[in-house]
């Protein structure tokens, strides 16, 4: 995965990302922005796919894209307003200078630290072995997840029962 | 994979593959470093799109449809332009494209320019890891099922941008409804697909073909519940006619389309045909193993093989559009949650304990005709008991009126009168 | 066949149920005050003797100097049929109460005769122009309302192309 | 959804322009998500002010207006207003006049339920399948009526006394083959949607009308027989002599959509049944007593009522001795069948609300005359 064109395709990737996350932040209307969130994700997914690591690439297209951001429309669709013009906020100085001041701290550490960088062509992750690496090492953090997100997925459901349901169900 | 083919010749038609690996070796010794990749994917493209997505999908899927289902409806379907009527999706599309394309006052007028074309993009993009034959596939990557269904999420944020877009209630109804529908059928659509991923142990598709063809069975006996849950769930994604709530005619006039006119609209039209054709094209490689046919692909070429069982399970969308009325949302929504994703997880739970009997009779050839057997039959049980279980009786209720002989006042349910 | 009942029966059924109720009777039909005609549907739909619970058609008809509003309503089981009319003197404000309450498939046929003729249903629950728009001139169903210029009226004369010059006579229907 | 996350209702039009308001017909449903709050329907699109216009034309030329009244059933609905007229004017109509008069009121009834249920399984959803099906036998009976009064929609062809021609030659032929054809065409669309799933589920238990509110509703026809009313005037005030013929009224059982629909396809299977005996028992003789083209019926009033495939379709005549009635009015069955739609609609979603609507079988013409 070397050569002129896969760098080529690194550096055209980078600078959709990054125009889609400034994207993000800059735009006035809400769902603008939640369609440049989905851009980005789709960028970053070109970058695993980039990385040869097709698993985790078609992985996250599906749950960020597939799933996550239909929730976020879902979320968009409940906003009352949502694509007005939300542009003149009071917060929009104090916000710019918190930006700054991150992205200063992001750099230096990103400039101090050393990685460490392998050399040659970084061989492919294969689903296989991400299977059998999940359920022998790591079976144990995978059950926690696991069990953690069936409980959130309950809570959610709890928490957004109207009454009549909650009635219906008293009545049974 | 055993060596299937006879010959390897570039003049070999039944797989186009050679023809082109052929090509491709002779460019390269002649252009630059790395531009045979370009003329690979070039030719890739060209030739999935010009030899089969063109003719299946536009000519035999737009035309093919309106005919057969104007027979089903005992009238003749076109049949003026060109011959046979053969050339009128070409004419359709002529039509749309000199047609004024309108856009409404207050629509977010970029958002709804975008949204046609993010919904065609994968509609060309679903095709290049279907493998037509030995190796006439674009890109045989060796996760090809998980590309089909991540390429398969973006059709449904393209309708929403054009839903909400467009500014007019129904168009909002139509988005709210094909969101909520995209979630609740997502997940029954995966666990279906893991079953079949679990009994062939790859997921890429050539790997399934390959599959089906050294244990000579198909994958839909093995699986029919995965069949079924596949089939309800992409009509659901493509709002396919039982489950086309967010472009309901009758109710909601034409749902996240009605602003929609002129091209804009004829790509949605035909896209819509695309991804339905995809999704059989992908259904047939997956359930009814591809472009092999028992051996017959050494005389007949395989990519004949998969273009019919694409029709095939084609056909199956056209039958139910032609004759199925339509559920409500909430009832959708209700038989997704409540009935195919448990359905899925049993059966995901039968087809693991399967594969761990076969691993331990390490893949012997006979038992996966027994595990065929026995999963028929589980299934219609398993559908059988879970909808028992969840109260719901076949309607006894009776379907031809009572008959009275005098004119009366009203007449109890249980009175002769 | 469905018994038509004619103006005394008619009259004698709702004088039976509510004494002084009946005003007048003709041939066929049996006027009712109008300030007791609820009442007296009430009592006729909920007897099960006269067991009209059937109404099926109300309408308004112009006679010039006054309003009538016919009730034509119906018994399943008796299989008879009443006819019951209510009169509103004088053309700028004809009132007439509203016999929703009673019959539920009144207000619909109560709204037209509203709309198309002008009379007014007090108690109704929602009167409006359901055919025309709120702003439209005028009563169409009036006699008097397509009074052409030269005083020509709407109607025929003897022959269709003859139209009828005359005053409007003030006219009794029997 | 009203739980904890706010949405507020908004107005939306099952507009004047909507596929299946089976005309211009308009619903301002205020809906909270898919749940329809209120419904209120606004009319008078299609208004002609029929009323008034019939006070300006003579008895004989008020005929063809009816025929623009009820555009599906125009056969019915000139049989209604000539009914009435001779109540008026005390007119005997001859035996073969009636014989006639039946047969076509049977196959306008069968013609006008194709359409109805047709139209019904598409607001359903099948996507237009029944409905092709439906016309298909449709256009049979329309050829019928073209042979014998010259026109396929607005036929014209009852008079006062009877009817306008009598009936030629291959009238016959074409009848037999319509009761041969009819029945498989009904077990068909039963076999399709009766026992569908799908329909059953759309349907059972929508639009739910108890026969006491049925009743006080005024409503007629399907929708009484729907909630299990035994009503039907053929049977109960029989006119054109419909008591010599042997049939059955169809009565539902708990008066939801699914009980109309089934009510409807079995009435076609009873006018099938009419129509064969009314043929086979044709007399001879003449078939119109003749009636002065300027009739003055005595001063009075009139009110005579058919079994329209919609409901009671009635004709209140009052005459003062003009030669034009002085007050002309239509009980339009369709009309007063939507005073309890806004009670079945509320508290459905919208798609329920288009299922109620096709189970009354509306048609505007006659809404709004």
């Amino acid at each position: 995965m070397d050569g002129f064109g896969v760098s080529l395709a690194f550096w055209v990737l980078a600078a959709i990302t990054l125009v889609a996350a400034a994207g993000v932040m800059v735009s006035r209307n809400l769902l603008h922005a939640v369609l440049f969130l989905i851009l980005t994700f789709v960028g970053v997914a070109g970058f695993f796919v980039l990385l040869s690591a097709d698993f985790i690439a078609m992985a996250q297209v599906i749950i960020y894209v597939g799933a996550i951001a239909v929730l976020v429309l879902f979320a968009v669709l409940l906003t009352p307003r949502a694509s007005r013009d939300n542009g003149e906020t009071r917060w929009a100085l104090p916000g710019m200078l918190l930006a700054v001041c991150l992205a200063a701290i992001f750099l230096f550490v990103i400039h101090d630290t050393a990685w460490k960088t392998r050399d040659g062509v970084p061989q492919g992750l294969s689903a296989s072995d991400l299977g059998t690496a999940l359920l022998t090492t790591w079976v144990v953090p995978f059950e926690i997840a696991s069990v953690l997100l069936t409980a959130a997925l309950v809570g959610a459901i709890m928490l957004t029962r109207s009454p009549e349901e909650e009635a219906e169900d008293a009545l049974a | 994979m055993t060596p299937f083919l006879v010959s390897d010749k570039w003049y070999d038609i039944r797989d186009l593959g050679n023809l082109s690996r052929a090509l491709l070796d002779a460019a390269d010794k002649v252009l630059p470093g790395g531009v045979v990749y370009v003329l690979a994917a070039l030719i890739g493209f060209v030739a999935s799109f010009l030899l089969f997505v063109l003719p299946s999908q536009l000519i035999i899927g737009v035309y093919g449809e309106r005919r057969i289902i104007g027979r089903m409806q005992s009238r003749l379907g076109p049949n003026r332009v060109g011959p046979f009527g053969l050339l009128q999706p070409i004419a359709d599309a002529i039509k749309l494209i000199q047609k004024e394309a309108l856009t409404p006052a207050q629509a977010d007028r970029v958002v709804m320019y975008i949204a046609p074309i993010i919904f065609v993009m994968p509609a060309v993009l679903l095709w290049a890891v279907i493998p037509f034959g030995e190796n006439m596939v674009i890109a045989d990557i060796p996760v090809s099922l998980m590309y089909f269904l991540a390429v398969s999420a973006l059709p449904v944020i393209a309708t929403f941008m054009a839903g909400w877009s467009s500014n007019n209630k129904y168009s909002l109804f139509g988005a709210m409804r094909i969101v909520s529908m995209a979630i609740s059928y997502e997940s029954p659509l995966v666990l279906a697909l893991l079953g079949a991923v679990v009994m062939s142990g790859t997921i890429s598709l050539s790997g399934m073909v390959a599959w089906a063809d050294q244990y000579t069975i198909w994958m839909v006996f093995v699986q029919p519940l995965a069949l079924v849950i596949y089939f309800i769930c992409v009509s659901a994604e493509l709002n396919r006619t039982p489950v086309d709530i967010a472009e309901a005619e009758s109710e909601i006039v034409a749902g996240y389309l009605t602003e929609y006119s002129g091209m804009k609209w004829g790509l949605f039209y035909g896209m819509d045909i695309g991804y339905a054709l995809a999704a059989s094209g992908f259904a047939a490689t997956v359930f009814l193993g591809g472009w092999t046919l028992f051996g017959l692909e050494k005389w007949v070429p395989g990519w004949m093989i998969f273009i019919g069982k694409t029709h095939l399970f084609y056909f199956l969308f056209i039958w139910t559009r032609g004759t199925l009325p339509r559920l409500r949302a909430d009832q959708l929504m209700a038989f997704a949650w409540k009935f195919l994703l448990p359905l899925g997880v049993f059966n995901l739970l039968i087809v693991s304990t399967e594969r761990m009997l076969w691993a331990e009779q390490d893949y012997a050839k006979g038992l996966i005709y027994v595990f065929a057997l026995v999963n028929i039959v589980l299934s219609v049980g398993l559908v059988y008991a879970w909808a028992r279980f969840n109260g719901y009786r076949p309607e006894r209720s009776p379907t031809r009126p009572r008959l009275v002989k005098q004119a009366g006042g009203y007449i109890p349910v249980g009175e002769r009168p | 066949m469905t018994r038509e009942l004619t103006g005394p029966e008619a009259a004698a059924l709702a004088e039976a149920l509510v004494p002084g109720s009946v005003d007048r009777t003709t041939a066929t039909a049996c006027y009712l005050k109008p300030d007791r005609l609820v009442e007296t549907l009430r009592a006729l739909r909920d007897d099960p003797e006269a067991n009209l619970v059937h109404l099926t058609n109300l309408c308004g008809v112009d006679y010039w100097d006054h309003f009538e509003v016919v009730y034509h309503i119906q018994s399943f089981e008796k299989n008879h049929i009443a006819l019951y009319k209510v009169e509103a003197w004088g053309r700028e404000n004809p009132e007439v109460p509203s016999v929703t309450p009673v019959f539920h498939g009144a207000w619909i046929q109560e709204c037209e005769a509203y709309d198309l003729l002008g009379i007014r249903f007090t108690g109704h629950p929602n009167l409006y122009r359901i055919l025309l728009w709120e702003g439209y001139p005028g009563w169409p169903l009036r006699k008097d309302f397509l009074s052409m210029p030269g005083g020509l009226q709407p109607g025929l004369g003897e022959f269709a192309g003859v139209a009828r010059r005359q005053e409007p006579p003030v006219k009794v229907i029997e | 959804m009203t739980g904890i996350i706010k949405s507020e209702p908004f107005v939306i039009n099952i507009g004047p322009q909507h596929p299946s308001t089976h005309g211009v017909f308009r619903i301002k449903a205020t809906v909270d998500g898919e749940k329809v709050i209120d419904a209120e329907m606004v009319m008078g699109y299609l208004h002609r002010s029929m009323e008034k216009l019939a006070e300006e034309r003579t008895y004989t030329q008020n005929i063809p207006f009816t025929d623009r009244t009820d555009y599906l059933s125009s056969m019915s609905n000139n049989l209604g207003y000539c009914l009435a007229v001779e109540k008026l004017a005390g007119i005997e109509v001859p035996p073969r006049g009636n014989a006639i008069r039946v047969i076509m009121a049977e196959l306008q009834r069968l013609a006008s339920h194709c359409m109805a249920v047709g139209a019904f399984a598409n607001d359903t959803g099948a996507w237009q399948t029944p409905v092709m099906w439906a016309f298909r036998e449709r256009e049979k009976i329309l050829d019928i009526f073209e042979v014998t009064s010259g026109a396929r929609l607005t036929c014209n062809y009852m008079r006062i006394g009877g009817v306008a021609f009598d009936l030629r030659p291959e009238f016959e032929p074409m009848v037999r083959r319509i009761l041969r054809d009819f029945p498989p065409f009904i077990d068909e669309m039963e076999g399709l949607l009766s026992e569908n799933e799908i329909f059953i589920a759309r349907t059972r238990g929508i639009g739910v009308l108890t026969p006491e509110m049925a009743i006080n509703s005024s409503l007629s026809g399907p929708m009484l027989r729907g909630s299990g009313i035994a009503w039907d005037i053929r049977k109960a005030d029989p006119y054109c002599g419909y008591e010599q013929y042997d049939f059955d009224i169809p009565i539902g059982y708990n008066g939801d959509s699914y009980d109309r629909f089934i009510v409807r396809l079995e009435e076609m299977r009873q006018s099938l049944k009419i129509i064969e005996q009314a043929l086979d028992g044709l007399p001879g003789g003449p078939f119109r007593t003749e009636v002065p083209l300027a009739l003055r019926p005595p001063k009075g009033e009139a009110y005579a009522r058919i079994e329209s495939p919609r409901g009671e379709l009635g004709y209140y005549l009052v005459s003062d001795e003009g030669p034009s009635p002085y007050r002309f009015h239509i009980r339009p069955p369709s009309f007063i069948n939507l005073s309890a739609l806004k009670e079945m609609t509320v508290g459905g979603t919208v798609a329920d609300a288009i299922v109620v609507l096709g189970s009354i079988d509306i048609v505007v013409g006659e809404i709004d005359r």
